[in-house]
């Protein structure tokens, strides 16, 4: 099931749906990157980093870089203006006050009560929880991007998560190549629907009990 | 560049956040750093019952002592009001409830309440009881700690010396003291600042308190009492 | 003006603070922000069985993760390993014990040894048995919170841009990230800077970390890893 | 027992002996704020306050006076080279992280152990301990400066302390206008007189056990 760079880009255009004028948004690795391609330019967002930045514009060109200029991830970033740096005591300060109004990240499994699980690969070592809990836990927002099914061909949308938590109950939307999810109080509901994929194939598709929503979105782009 | 995140305000479009019984918090430290014109126009709308919270009660007629002197507050959380007479006498005629911290532990509170933790461990003023009473004690490593509460507030008011239109602040000098703090430990904060400068022209090195934590700025109309040194 | 403070020094007359067995914090966040001449002397060394505190253990060749790299740590107290492959072997090999903090948790955590705090009070990961493992929990206001230690260590260092004989720091961009908390919490702290400025020629505004904290400063070689990115 | 202003800078200048090259001190007010007259200008001393200063220099020429530059009294102060401000969890951070080395205080009494009582006027309000605790409790050296007697006559030097305590066992050394006496682990030394104070009068007039120093110093100036 890999996915092709459209099939990304068509997850991460969804995902700049939800983003709205004066956010502070957080953006996990790999889909997620590509959400700032997709933002009207009459937007304007501000892009926080773990380590210490509010306000990361577009990446550097070849050779621009600044090795004292870098995201979470250690990739050189530019920034905009009204950015600012801070140390990462105050960055983390932001989330847990809950002043980050969106975080879009990945994810390995997330369950039908939105348990989030992205930070065990299995099979693999551990890592670390790096920024992940308090970014899950304390957002305003929870969106989680990921590909439908997983290597083996398994629905990463669960009744129940089978690998370690990251957090529980946290996530808010769920995005696959498929359709748009949202966890709600009485359960997972089917939203929107990429084209062509029919109502029926993506809940037949989806590893628990889905709703769907009266009137459906189905997205064309 | 004011539309660009709706933070630019003015004084009366902030007056609604402002409510009896509320809690607010206040930048400064002896009325340096206090932001004048919100005080005075939280004074003139005749908002009673107030919680305040900060480093210190001002003096009578300076910084939040002009609220606490017209008897506005019915708690106060500070850690020293001996600059205000008119406070002493209120806590004292049981017209206003005080709650002593001490300084660095109240700055620490304050926060710790603005970076989103429960709580700080801390040793001082453990066998004090002005200090201790009430506050739960943990041993850690053998060693006792009092347990002492993050604190935030629905308003925090800060004052600044430079803004732009993301709200991020630059203080002066040392009328930053609890400022950066305060700032980040309001459900709402609102900037007074002496200067509003465009988008892009503060330094990312140099900010202070990151326009996150800022909700709205107004400009200010600059400090209007005598200083107690004047 | 050297002599004024006797902080400027050099390499060879701090490295005597490194030892076998001693605890190490380092400012820097995935290798930004590290000091690579500290790092580079520390392993020239020979200093082993370290305990090791801070963001990451950088990558293989960068930052930390060249003394992890080489079996160096018999700990580490890390938010994350996963960019240092070497780390994770080590680590199930039973060869380097890793304790995981969240991210702004171990941030805090440094930060409250830095000020002298004991613990401060959290709920992240609360149901996470690898954060919450062995450390006690506490209700506060009908809400229960994990009680996170304070961290210091025997050394901390850090690496800044520029400092004065006095020991005041400034850093550049996203090269502040821990280094800040980082230097408040070393019963020693020295700092590796690009740049040695005359006394005065700071501005007080916008020094990042007092001098008061910072007992030695060296002159940096400058950064010799070949960055992930490049 | 009023004190003329030469009793004052003879204290005060005795204080100044303490500090070294190098020092972070942290003074009071009153007598204290004395101390800087006296330094040697050869010294390197950072003054600390407690709203965020490090580095403070000496009081501003009148009308040059900075609103924005105040001392923790919210009187208006210079810098020197080499100050920096902070915010105040920051300066306390200072203060309970063990790099103050000086703090010379005022007092209301001081018990033989090193108890000090400082922040409760009796009779009047409470005005609130502001810093005082962290500042007795963590700093490296506690110097108390203050007359020997109160306005009825008595020491303030005691063996128990009648006053709400600021701090427990924390003074290391008492200087009053008759002599200087250290806290030690087997009880108060005088260890100076002021002369021409003799040191039986000293003992005498002081309201607990003193033990005296072999070699006592005999203060000239």
């Amino acid at each position: 099931m890999g996915m092709g760079i459209d099939i990304r880009n068509r997850m991460a255009k969804r995902a700049s749906e939800e983003i709205q004028n004066g956010m502070v948004v957080n953006l996990g690795i790999g889909i997620p990157s590509l959400v700032p391609n997709h933002l009207p330019s009459h937007l304007n967002v501000m892009f926080h980093a773990e380590n210490g930045i509010v306000g990361m514009g577009q990446s550097p060109e070849l050779g621009e870089e600044d090795e004292n200029l870098c995201n979470a991830g250690g990739f050189p970033v530019t920034i905009r203006d009204g950015a600012s740096y801070c140390d990462s005591a105050v960055a983390f300060g932001m989330i847990r006050r809950g002043r980050i109004d969106v975080t879009i990240l990945g994810a390995l499994q997330v369950s039908q009560y939105g348990d989030l699980a992205n930070w065990i690969v299995p099979g693999k070592k551990v890592p670390g929880m790096g920024g992940a809990m308090e970014l899950a836990q304390k957002a305003k927002k929870v969106i989680v991007v990921m590909n439908h099914f997983d290597k083996n061909g398994s629905s990463k949308i669960v009744s129940r998560c089978t690998l370690p938590l990251t957090s529980a109950k946290c996530v808010d939307m769920i995005i696959t190549e498929l359709g748009v999810f949202e966890v709600t109080t009485t359960g997972l509901v089917l939203t929107e629907v990429f084209l062509p994929n029919t109502i029926q194939e993506v809940t037949k598709l989806t590893g628990c009990e889905v709703k769907v929503t009266e009137s459906i979105r189905k997205i064309e782009y | 560049m004011e539309k660009l995140f709706g933070k630019l305000t003015n004084l009366e479009k902030v007056m609604p956040f402002f409510h009896d019984g509320m809690s607010l918090m206040f930048g400064g430290f002896g009325g340096v750093g206090s932001p004048p014109s919100l005080i005075d126009a939280i004074i003139e709308k005749n908002v009673k019952e107030l919680v305040l919270i900060g480093n210190d009660t001002g003096f009578p007629h300076i910084g939040i002592g002009k609220i606490v002197s017209l008897g506005r507050a019915k708690k106060v959380i500070a850690s020293h009001i001996g600059s205000n007479p008119v406070a002493g006498k209120l806590m004292n005629e049981g017209k206003m409830e005080v709650e002593f911290s001490p300084q660095g532990i109240l700055a620490e509170r304050i926060r710790a309440g603005g970076v989103g933790l429960g709580a700080i461990l801390a040793d001082i003023g453990m066998d004090n009881e002005m200090v201790s009473a009430g506050k739960p004690r943990f041993i850690l490593n053998n060693k006792e700690y009092l347990i002492e509460t993050a604190l935030t507030a629905e308003v925090s008011i800060v004052f600044a010396k430079k803004a732009d239109p993301y709200g991020n602040l630059i203080y002066d000098k040392s009328a930053r003291n609890t400022n950066p703090l305060v700032a980040m430990a309001g459900d709402i904060t609102i900037a007074e600042v002496e200067e509003i400068v465009p988008l892009g022209s503060l330094n990312p090195d140099e900010i202070m308190t990151p326009g996150v934590f800022v909700d709205y700025v107004i400009p200010s109309k600059g400090v209007n009492w005598k200083w107690a040194w004047e």
